[in-house]
Order: structure tokens, then C-alpha cells, then sequence
């Protein structure tokens, strides 16, 4: 077949081992079907090797490393502030999270505790920054899927959010707001009270996402029986967040191991009911977050409660951070699941030491797993339902 | 002059002119029937019989082609106004008032675009697959009729000739698919021809459905037995026969989304899997025409489907093109709305959906329809 | 049979509440906030959600430098992260009029240059934290687009190095005055 | 239940004795130095032994010290059953280091060993597809090793970063604008 031959035009620019498939040990009927790195629905810059034959896939090799520029490189070379600008960049749709995951492991390397007021920001952003998130997670998994307008809707409450965070600390995407020891700016006046009033403008929108697409049944049948990760899989993968709560395991770092004062706050942990299917579905997961976004709200209305009046956000900042010698691995519940970060300390000015893992990475490698024997328009499915950023897996 | 400046001079020139034109082709719309009259008094009287018909068909085809090359610029605007305020936003804004102007900026862009044919493709196939396609939609004009006498041509066989020429097309993305030299254009093209093999089946069938109670395949006769508007002996199809009529038109409509590649059944180019499916390759006038065919099929089915169940041109109030056009219109926002509610089926459930439920299903209604008709004859 | 029939009419409902919701959205305002629509540059600051006129009040956009009262202590050029500030200061002889911030710091340091590579600034503002004469700043001016990545490189630094043999004149300078 | 790391200690010590190095229960995060030669079945033990039941691992770094010509492996690894945490901790030389693969028993060390690998160096033996993974095959040399060097270029392209355009300008070159007022 002429397609199969004239595939690798390109052949002394990519040696020979990158290719996981040979075209020459390919069976009758089969073909490889390179997606990505320029893909609509990769997600970024994926790409993903297909071994088809007709519509079905019967294998799958990721490849990553396209958007790879060595964020641990760079922090062992700059001060331990100056990473959080490029903690921001690992999962850029939802920095605040990153860089409050790094900021409590130096906390912890240098044992601050920070005040009542900080925690309880802390708290604050990062729910809204996973209602994000999950709003971008959520949206462009219907367009994979083939709805688009959903998209737009997720993107309409999105941007509230981003407004108020660029109200906060004055960028959209990238805040380097949690800083070691607190974070930068403090509330704006007037700030809680437009949460208040997004809070119940968006309600109701998650109610109309499910009319509009959670429970269609076009949309139920394309994702309820695809990318089934059976829950021994999931633990065996460590696989963190909505994709290891899609399989039917209740695990929440907020509950499990409380950081930032998550113990005080009464929120419950959805988890995949197969309710259209097997357990663990793409579905489940993608449900998982529509739930989590309401669990969300319901913590955000506890913050604002408890929000101590006064206190000073820099209270805590070292003038310097300079950590002892040793070494300290946090983890927090991001959108996308257990992101945690290893730093050595050598003593000095900056990192002996930075290890991001990375949710996205472990949800990637899980991959071949489950997308062998579906379709290719599951493939699509699957890989939006891991939710996955390529900031945060290629670092 | 500075740039903005001038375009906004050459926009707020231009956007009244093509209001206006908009407004004046409803006019000639609703005044064909007494425009083509006065054309055919006037050519019967200065030509020979024969000439007369030959110029008078060739007048109709000119007209049509006119119409269908129109048509798409307005309903992609149209579209993409639907989309937009649908999704909370405003839409194309910029190029003349509401955006109006935006399809003609697109058109003339693609005009000037790069013809690229990728290395290793068919060539001679990749230049007819456009072609092809195009022709599959428009031919299919020929027999829709716009009012009494307004037809190119009135075929004793013309719902059969819609059914078969708009095969066409499907032989053009197939061939399209193949051609490119693309992974991606092979399975639109394929996925395609899947499709197509498997809703012509129940479209033929629900068309038969209506072939039954009215007992001819032209489409005049279809819409002369629907002749008395809403109510009455001869009312449109749709509320005759207990309800049949009307489970026979959703089939006939979801059948016709499937047929024009619409969501969520436009899996052979659906672009979050397969990028742009069949025309990946394709660019500028050649990827125009794929388009220009999408937007003339959908006016078709609509218009297919107003003819079959809600009387074509005969309206409750008044009759002619105005009524059949605004009929085809209110179809068409129909598939437009349900193409930006739904996502996408997969290719297994799309087929599905053909053999498991539309096909058992019409066949069903055809067998009732078909007892029913004899018992009242 | 219950299944089939069940699964066609879930299909039908769910598909007409979706349409339900389209359909109301085509009629609900639009969210658009169109670019530049208004020529009023405040205009570019609407929020749904954020009152008026508070959106930029912490906008972290272009940088900029109050040149005239850097002292030149280099607190910037040292925790920017990417590296995208040069600073290259020379002593102020000591027969030279003396100069200060507008904060009345006094200037020691003659600052020669003061390069900002705006394409290389990641907007993180950890240099105005520390600046003691609060004279680096971000501004909340977004257009700054270029045709050349080259001007970018924004030169602050008015002064010149002191050549050998010349003298800098004795008036006292104020810096904002 | 869930065990201090103390108790997990001496659980690992009583069943394979002499295979921990050094234990620091007092850091910030308790760690075990293991043998390598041990690594396997201590991993066998840790994840299949119902009252240890470490089901996840839930990270895997490598960690070059230079100073002390080491390189260490460091496994974070902690149990969904039981809540608790280890980290164990493997020592290998600078220069060729190899270790025996985890992914026969926690599959998702693949990737990160894969990852381990390609930053440092460190030889997984038994691993099922030991290729890189962020960096091209023919990248030159594993870029996280403190005493790595840029190379000059890859393919014809410029690896190291040229010169910019501030270190230009000072030069003498004309270029970028102002002074701003």
C-alpha cells in the first residue's frame, strides 16, 4: 500500500528506535497512525503512535517530550522564589495549585506554619482554581467528543474566574501568587463578596451542563463503555485524582493527609458510580469532576465564612530562604490529581534539588493500557477524560 | 489613509449594499412565479417554441446556480451567527455591519489561498473529488421545485434522481479521502462510504413511505397532493396518518443530517479525531467547493424534507418560493441547532443507529403507512 | 424490547432538553467583550464579574523603570528569574554633584545601563518587590506589540560611562523635580 | 492500621536483616537506605505483606550528589490501605549505575524510571523499554548530572543558548529602544 511505504519520508531527522512500530513488522490490514504532535485533540503537543487496523487500535505508544525544557535544570540554577514562576508553567491551567505545592514543601523543608488568614486564601484560590480547571477539563472534553458549545459555556464561567484572580495578583494565568511563607497579595476589597455572587451565578450553570451534555445520551454512550481502568489498575499505576476517584476509590489528599487547614472544611469526595457503565469509565471520571466542581463551591462558601478578618499575608515570608540541609516531598490535591515535589536542601541559596511529580506524567503512562482494543474516536475520548497537561508532563 | 480607516469605509459601504441585496432577493423570491411568467410570455412571443423552452431551461438553470452560489454565503453567516449566540457570543462583528460582509472576506481569501497538492497524491483524482462533490449537491436542484411551473425540470422520476445523484458526492469524498495521500483523509473517506451505504437504505424507504400515499415520484404531484395547507382532505403529510407521517420525517430528517456529514453525524471529517477528515489536504477554492457543497446539501435535505411533509411550496396562508424558501430556512436553523447541541456519534454507533433502529423502524411505518393506504383506497 | 424502546426514548428527551438549552441561550445576551470596540482605552478593562475600573489595579503588563531614581543596587537584576534585566553601574566620582531618588536616597552609583528584554520577562514581578526606591514597576499597558523581536530590549539608562578625561558639571540634580 | 516508620523499619529488618543501611527516622520525611541487592523482594515484601500493604509508588527521583560521588534513587512510597508512608533510598556509584527495575511490581515506575534514566543516566536493568523519554535518542550526555555540559548543537541546531540581545547592546551593538520617559 502506497501509504505505508512513503510514511517516514523524513528518516535520517528520526532514528530508528523512536519509532516504538516498524512498519515492517506490521500484520496485513494494519497501519500505524501517527496523532500528534499537531493534533486537535491532543491536548497540546502529544503524539501518540496508533497501530490500526480499520478503526480499531491495537496498540498505543505515546511519546512526550515535545514541550520537554527541563524545569528541574533550571531550579536547581535560580533561588528557591524564584522557581514558583516556573511551577506556574508546569500546569498552566492551574497554576495556583503548582506553586502552592511547592511553596508548602519549602514550608516544610524550613517548618513555617502559616497564619490562619494565608491558609484560608490558600484554600480559597485553589478551590477556584480547580473549578478552573475542571471547567476546561470539562469543556474541551465535549468538544473532543464533538460538542462544541459546551466549550464555550466552560470558558464563559472560566473567565470570571480569571478576572477575579487577575483582580488578585494581577495575571490571568500565571499568578506567582503563593509565595514561601504566604502569598503575595492580599484581598482585594470588595474580592470575597464578588466570589460570593460567582458562586451563585455558577451553580446553576453546572445543573445546565448536565442537561446539555453530562447526561445526553449520545454523549453517555460515547464515553460510559470506553477506557474502562479497573480500580486494581488505577493503585498499581498510582494514578491521583478524579482519574483514580473515576475508578470507585475514594482517596482525596484534602481528606487523607489535610494541608492548608482542608481538615476544618466539610466537603464530600465523589467518586465513579458507574452509573451508564463499568466502573471507571471515561465517563465516571469526567463526572467525577462536574462533582468536584460542586463539592467546590461547597468549600469555597466555608472559606469565605472562615476567612479571618485581619492578618498579614507576609507575615511568614522569610527575608531569605534558606533552608536547612535535608529533604522534604509534600503533596497537594491539584485538578489533576496528587502533584507533589521532592526538594534536596544543601544548605544553600538555592535547590540542591528539584523533583516534580507530576499527575499528568503517571495519568499518561496508564495509557496503553486502556487504549488498546478500542476505536479511534475513543482514543480521542480517553485522553480527554486523563485530562491531561503537556506543561506538566513533558516539565 | 490609514488601514482601519479605509476598511471601515469600504465595510460601511459595502454592508448596506449587501443588506439590500438580501432584502431584494426576497423580493424576486416571492415575485418569481409573476417574473417567470412575464419571461415566459415574453420568449414564447419573439422565439420559436423550441428556442423559447431551450432559453427558458437555461434561464432556470442560470437562476438556480445563481441561487446555490448565494446561498451558501449567507447560510455559512448564518451559521456562525446561530453558533455564536448560542454559545453566549457575538460572532463574525468586523467585516460590515453584524459581520455580514465576513463570508465574502472568506471567500476571496480562500480565492487567493495556495492550491497545495500534497506529494504522493492521486492528482487527477484529487482535482475531480472536489468536483464531484459539488456537482452531487447541485445537480440535485434540477427537480426541486420553487412554485407551479417553477422547475428546471419536472421529472416523472424525481425523487428517485435526488436519491441517486446525491450518491454522487459521497463517490467524491471517497475519492477525495483516497487521494490525499493522508491517513486521516483515508478514513474520513472510508467512514464515508460506510455511512452512505448504510442511510441510503432508510432514506429510500422513508421516501417511499410517501411514494405510497401519493402515488408518484415527481415532486409537483408530491406537493399537489398536499395542496390544501394545514387543514383539510389534502393537508401536508406530516400530520396525516396517525403520526406515521411524522416519525417518517424525523427518520427522513435524521437520514438527511447523515447524508450532508452534519453533527452528529459528521464523523467522516469529525475534526477532533480525524483533524479535517476527507479534506485535510485540501486548500482554497478546492477546500471552498467542499464547503459550498456542505452548505448546498443542507439546503437540499431541508428542502427535500419540506417538499415530502410540509407541502414545499403550498402554505397555509399564501403560496410560492417565499413560502418554500422561509419553509427550507426554518429546516435548515434546525440542523444548525442541532449541530451545536450535540456531540458526536461514534462511526460503530452511527451504523448502529442505521441498521438497529432507523431501518426496523421505517420499515414498520412503511408497512402500516402501506395498510393504511389500502384500506382507505 | 423495554431496553430499545427505553433507549430511544432517553434518547429523545436528552436531546430535546439540550435543545431546550441551546435554544435559550440563542436568545440570553452575549458575553462578548469586543477588542478595542470602544475607543475609550478604559473600555478594555470590562469584567463580568469584576467592578469597573478594578480589573488593572495590580496588572502585572509592561515593565517599566523610573530611571532617574535607580540607585543602582542590582536587587532586581539578581532575583529575576529568567534573566532578562542588565544592569551595569560605574562609581560616581566623589567631586560629583550629588543626586537623589525622590524618596531622598541618595545615588552613589552611575547607572550606564539598564536593559530590560521584554521578550524574555515571564511577568513574574518578583523584581519590584525588593527595589528600595520602588522605581521598577509594572504598568498595566498591554499593547506592545513589535515587528521586531530587537526593540524588546527596552535601554532605560540615559546616562553615558565617563569617558576618560571628562567631568561630569557640578549642578545638584533632583531626580522628579 | 498505619505504621510509623519505625515499626516498618524494624518489620524490613527482622525479615531481610542486614539489607538497611542507614535509617534517619528523625528527618523530615523518614527514609531507609536499602541495599540494592535486596531492593527487589523488600519491594515484593512491601507492596504483598497485608499489614505493610504499600500499593503505590507514588514517586521515583534520582538525586545526583556530586560532592560525594553517589548518585541515590529515592522511592516515595506509600499505601491507599493504610494511610502511611516510606521513603527508601538506594546509593549507586557516579559511573555506571545500575539498579534492578520496580516495574514488575509497581507498573508505574516505568515511566519514571524511564525518566530516571534519561535526566541521569541510571541504568534500569530488566526494564521493558529502556529508551528516553522527554529527549531525543541521540541526545548527548544525561542533562540533570551536576557536572553535565551544553553541547554545542544537535542536528545542525543551536543547542546552547547565543548570546542576548542585552549582552549584544552592551557590546556596542545598536539595538532596542529608549530611554523611556
Amino acid at each position: 500500500m502506497g501509504i505505508a511505504t512513503t510514511a517516514r519520508v523524513y528518516k535520517d531527522l528520526e532514528p530508528d528506535s523512536a519509532y516504538a512500530f516498524k512498519p515492517e513488522d506490521l500484520e496485513d490490514d494494519e497501519m500505524i497512525l501517527n496523532m500528534g504532535p499537531q493534533h486537535p485533540s491532543t491536548h497540546g503537543v502529544l503524539r501518540i503512535e496508533l497501530k490500526t487496523d480499520g478503526e480499531i487500535v491495537k496498540d498505543a505508544r505515546p511519546h512526550i517530550g515535545y514541550l520537554h525544557r527541563n524545569f528541574e535544570k533550571h531550579a536547581e540554577n535560580i533561588d528557591y522564589q524564584g522557581v514558583i514562576p516556573f511551577t506556574d508553567r508546569m500546569d498552566y491551567v492551574a497554576s495556583m495549585a503548582n506553586s502552592l505545592t511547592y511553596a508548602l514543601t519549602v514550608e516544610k523543608l524550613m517548618a513555617i506554619e502559616v497564619g490562619e488568614r494565608v491558609k484560608s486564601i490558600r484554600v480559597l484560590v485553589s478551590e477556584l482554581q480547580r473549578i478552573a480547571s475542571h471547567l476546561l477539563a470539562i469543556g474541551t472534553y465535549g468538544m473532543d467528543i464533538g460538542a462544541f458549545t459546551p466549550f464555550l459555556h466552560c470558558f464563559r464561567e472560566r473567565e470570571k474566574i480569571l478576572d477575579l484572580f487577575e483582580w488578585l495578583c494581577g495575571a490571568r494565568l500565571l499568578y506567582n501568587f503563593n509565595w514561601v511563607g504566604g502569598v503575595s497579595h492580599d484581598l482585594p476589597e470588595g474580592w470575597t463578596d464578588k466570589v460570593l455572587q460567582f458562586l451563585s451565578e455558577f451553580e446553576p450553570v453546572i445543573d445546565e451542563l448536565d442537561d446539555l451534555l453530562s447526561l445526553n445520551k449520545i454523549f453517555t454512550d460515547r464515553t460510559a463503555t470506553v477506557g474502562i481502568i479497573p480500580p486494581d489498575l488505577a493503585v498499581a499505576y498510582a494514578l491521583s485524582g478524579p482519574n483514580l476517584r473515576g475508578s470507585g476509590i475514594k482517596w482525596d489528599v484534602r481528606r487523607e493527609d489535610p494541608y492548608c487547614g482542608y481538615e476544618k472544611y466539610d466537603f464530600e469526595i465523589p467518586v465513579g458510580q458507574g452509573r451508564y457503565g463499568p466502573i471507571g469509565s471515561c465517563w465516571d471520571r469526567y463526572y467525577v469532576r462536574v462533582e468536584e466542581m460542586r463539592q467546590s463551591v461547597r468549600i469555597l462558601h466555608q472559606a469565605l465564612d472562615k476567612l479571618p478578618a485581619e492578618g498579614d499575608v507576609h507575615e511568614k515570608v522569610p527575608k531569605r530562604v534558606k533552608p536547612n540541609p535535608g529533604e522534604a516531598y509534600a503533596r497537594t490535591e491539584t485538578p489533576r490529581g496528587e502533584l507533589a515535589y521532592f526538594i534536596v536542601s544543601d544548605g544553600g541559596l538555592i535547590p540542591y534539588r528539584v523533583k516534580g511529580r507530576s499527575p499528568c506524567f503517571v495519568s499518561m503512562s496508564i495509557f496503553h493500557e486502556i487504549a488498546r482494543g478500542e476505536m479511534i474516536a475513543d482514543i480521542i475520548a480517553i485522553i480527554g477524560s486523563l485530562d491531561i497537561v503537556l506543561g506538566e508532563i513533558d516539565r | 489613509m490609514k488601514r482601519p480607516d479605509l476598511e471601515a469605509k469600504i465595510s460601511n459601504f459595502l454592508s448596506p449594499l449587501v443588506i439590500a441585496g438580501a432584502g431584494g432577493f426576497l423580493v424576486v423570491i416571492a415575485l418569481l412565479p409573476k417574473i417567470a411568467e412575464m419571461i415566459r410570455t415574453q420568449l414564447q412571443s419573439a422565439l420559436s417554441p423550441t428556442w423559447a423552452s431551450v432559453v427558458n431551461i437555461a434561464l432556470g438553470v442560470g437562476a438556480t446556480v445563481f441561487l446555490l452560489a448565494q446561498l451558501p454565503i449567507f447560510l455559512i453567516w448564518f451559521e456562525r451567527k446561530v453558533a455564536a449566540h448560542v454559545q453566549d457570543r457575538l460572532g463574525p462583528m468586523r467585516v460590515g455591519w453584524h459581520g455580514v460582509l465576513q463570508s465574502f472576506a472568506d471567500g476571496i481569501k480562500l480565492l487567493f489561498k495556495e492550491d497545495i497538492i500534497p506529494e504522493g497524491a492521486d492528482r487527477p483524482l484529487f482535482r475531480i473529488a472536489p468536483v464531484l462533490v459539488i456537482m452531487g449537491a447541485f445537480a440535485a436542484f434540477a427537480v426541486v421545485p420553487w412554485g407551479h411551473g417553477l422547475i428546471i425540470s419536472d421529472l416523472n422520476i424525481g425523487l428517485l434522481y435526488i436519491v441517486a445523484i446525491t450518491s454522487l458526492g459521497a463517490i467524491g469524498i471517497l475519492m477525495a479521502g483516497w487521494a490525499s495521500n493522508n491517513k486521516y483523509s483515508l478514513y474520513g473517506g472510508m467512514r464515508s462510504a460506510a455511512q452512505l451505504v448504510a442511510y441510503e437504505i432508510p432514506t429510500a424507504l422513508v421516501i417511499l413511505v410517501v411514494v405510497i400515499q401519493v402515488g408518484s415520484l415527481s415532486l409537483q404531484d408530491v406537493i399537489a397532493s398536499q395542496s390544501d395547507g394545514l387543514w383539510g382532505e389534502n393537508r401536508w403529510l406530516l400530520t396525516r396518518m396517525y403520526g406515521l407521517n411524522l416519525i417518517a420525517f424525523v427518520i427522513f430528517f435524521i437520514c438527511g443530517l447523515a447524508e450532508t456529514n452534519r453533527n452528529p453525524f459528521d464523523i467522516p471529517e469529525a475534526e477532533s479525531e480525524l483533524v479535517a477528515g476527507f479534506h485535510t489536504e485540501y486548500s482554497g477554492m478546492r477546500f471552498a467547493f467542499f464547503f459550498l457543497a456542505e452548505y448546498g446539501a443542507m439546503w437540499l435535505v431541508a428542502g427535500v424534507a419540506a417538499i415530502l411533509f410540509l407541502g414545499g411550496w403550498v402554505g397555509p396562508y399564501f403560496s410560492g418560493p417565499l413560502v418554500f424558501f422561509l419553509k427550507t430556512l426554518f429546516l435548515v436553523f434546525v440542523q444548525m441547532w442541532l449541530r451545536w447541541t450535540l456531540p458526536r456519534l461514534r462511526v460503530d454507533q452511527l451504523l448502529a443507529l442505521c441498521w438497529k433502529y432507523l431501518i426496523p423502524i421505517t420499515l414498520a411505518v412503511l408497512v402500516a403507512v402501506a395498510g393504511l393506504s389500502v384500506q382507505a383506497s | 424490547m423495554k431496553e430499545y424502546l427505553e433507549g430511544i426514548w432517553v434518547s429523545m428527551t436528552t436531546i430535546a432538553i439540550g435543545m431546550g438549552v441551546t435554544l435559550r441561550h440563542l436568545f440570553m445576551p452575549s458575553v462578548t467583550q469586543q477588542y478595542l470596540a470602544d475607543e475609550n482605552p478604559e473600555a478594555r478593562w470590562k469584567s463580568q464579574i469584576v467592578p469597573e475600573g478594578l480589573l488593572n489595579e495590580r496588572s502585572r503588563m509592561r515593565l517599566h523603570v523610573k530611571i532617574e531614581d535607580c540607585i543602582g543596587c542590582k536587587q532586581c537584576e539578581k532575583v529575576c528569574p529568567v534573566d532578562c534585566i542588565y544592569i551595569t553601574t560605574e562609581k560616581r566620582e566623589k567631586d560629583e554633584a550629588p543626586i537623589f531618588a525622590s524618596d531622598g536616597t541618595a545615588i552613589k552609583q552611575r547607572v550606564v545601563q539598564f536593559d530590560i528584554d521584554m521578550s524574555l520577562c515571564c511577568y513574574c514581578q518578583l523584581c519590584v518587590y525588593p527595589c528600595p526606591t520602588v522605581c521598577i514597576l509594572m504598568t498595566p499597558e498591554f499593547e506592545f506589540a513589535e515587528t521586531s523581536k530587537e526593540n524588546f530590549l527596552y535601554r532605560f539608562a540615559k546616562e553615558k560611562p565617563l569617558q576618560p578625561g571628562e567631568k561630569k558639571p557640578h549642578e545638584p540634580v533632583v531626580a522628579g523635580a | 492500621m498505619s505504621l510509623k516508620a519505625g515499626e516498618i523499619q524494624a518489620r524490613l529488618e527482622a525479615k531481610f536483616p542486614g539489607t538497611i543501611v542507614l535509617a534517619q527516622l528523625e528527618a523530615i520525611d523518614p527514609f531507609l537506605v536499602v541495599d540494592q541487592g535486596a531492593l527487589l523482594e523488600m519491594g515484593l515484601s512491601l507492596r504483598d505483606d497485608p499489614e505493610l500493604a504499600f500499593d503505590t509508588l507514588h514517586c521515583l527521583s534520582a538525586v545526583d550528589y556530586l560532592k560525594e560521588d553517589r548518585i541515590e534513587i529515592v522511592y516515595h512510597l506509600s499505601s491507599l490501605k493504610h494511610r502511611h508512608w516510606i521513603v527508601l533510598k538506594v546509593h549507586l556509584p557516579r559511573v555506571d549505575p545500575k539498579i534492578p527495575t520496580v516495574e514488575k511490581i509497581w507498573p508505574t515506575a516505568n515511566w519514571h524510571e524511564r525518566e530516571a534514566y534519561d535526566l541521569f543516566g541510571v541504568v534500569f536493568s530488566g526494564h521493558s523499554d529502556p529508551r528516553r523519554i522527554f529527549l531525543p535518542d541521540d541526545w548527548a550526555g544525561h542533562p540533570m548530572r551536576k557536572d553535565w555540559v551544553w553541547p554545542e548543537e544537535w542536528h545542525g541546531i543551536a543547542v546552547k543558548p547565543g548570546k542576548q540581545f542585552a549582552e549584544r547592546a552592551s557590546e556596542g551593538e545598536t539595538l532596542g529602544v529608549g530611554p523611556f520617559d
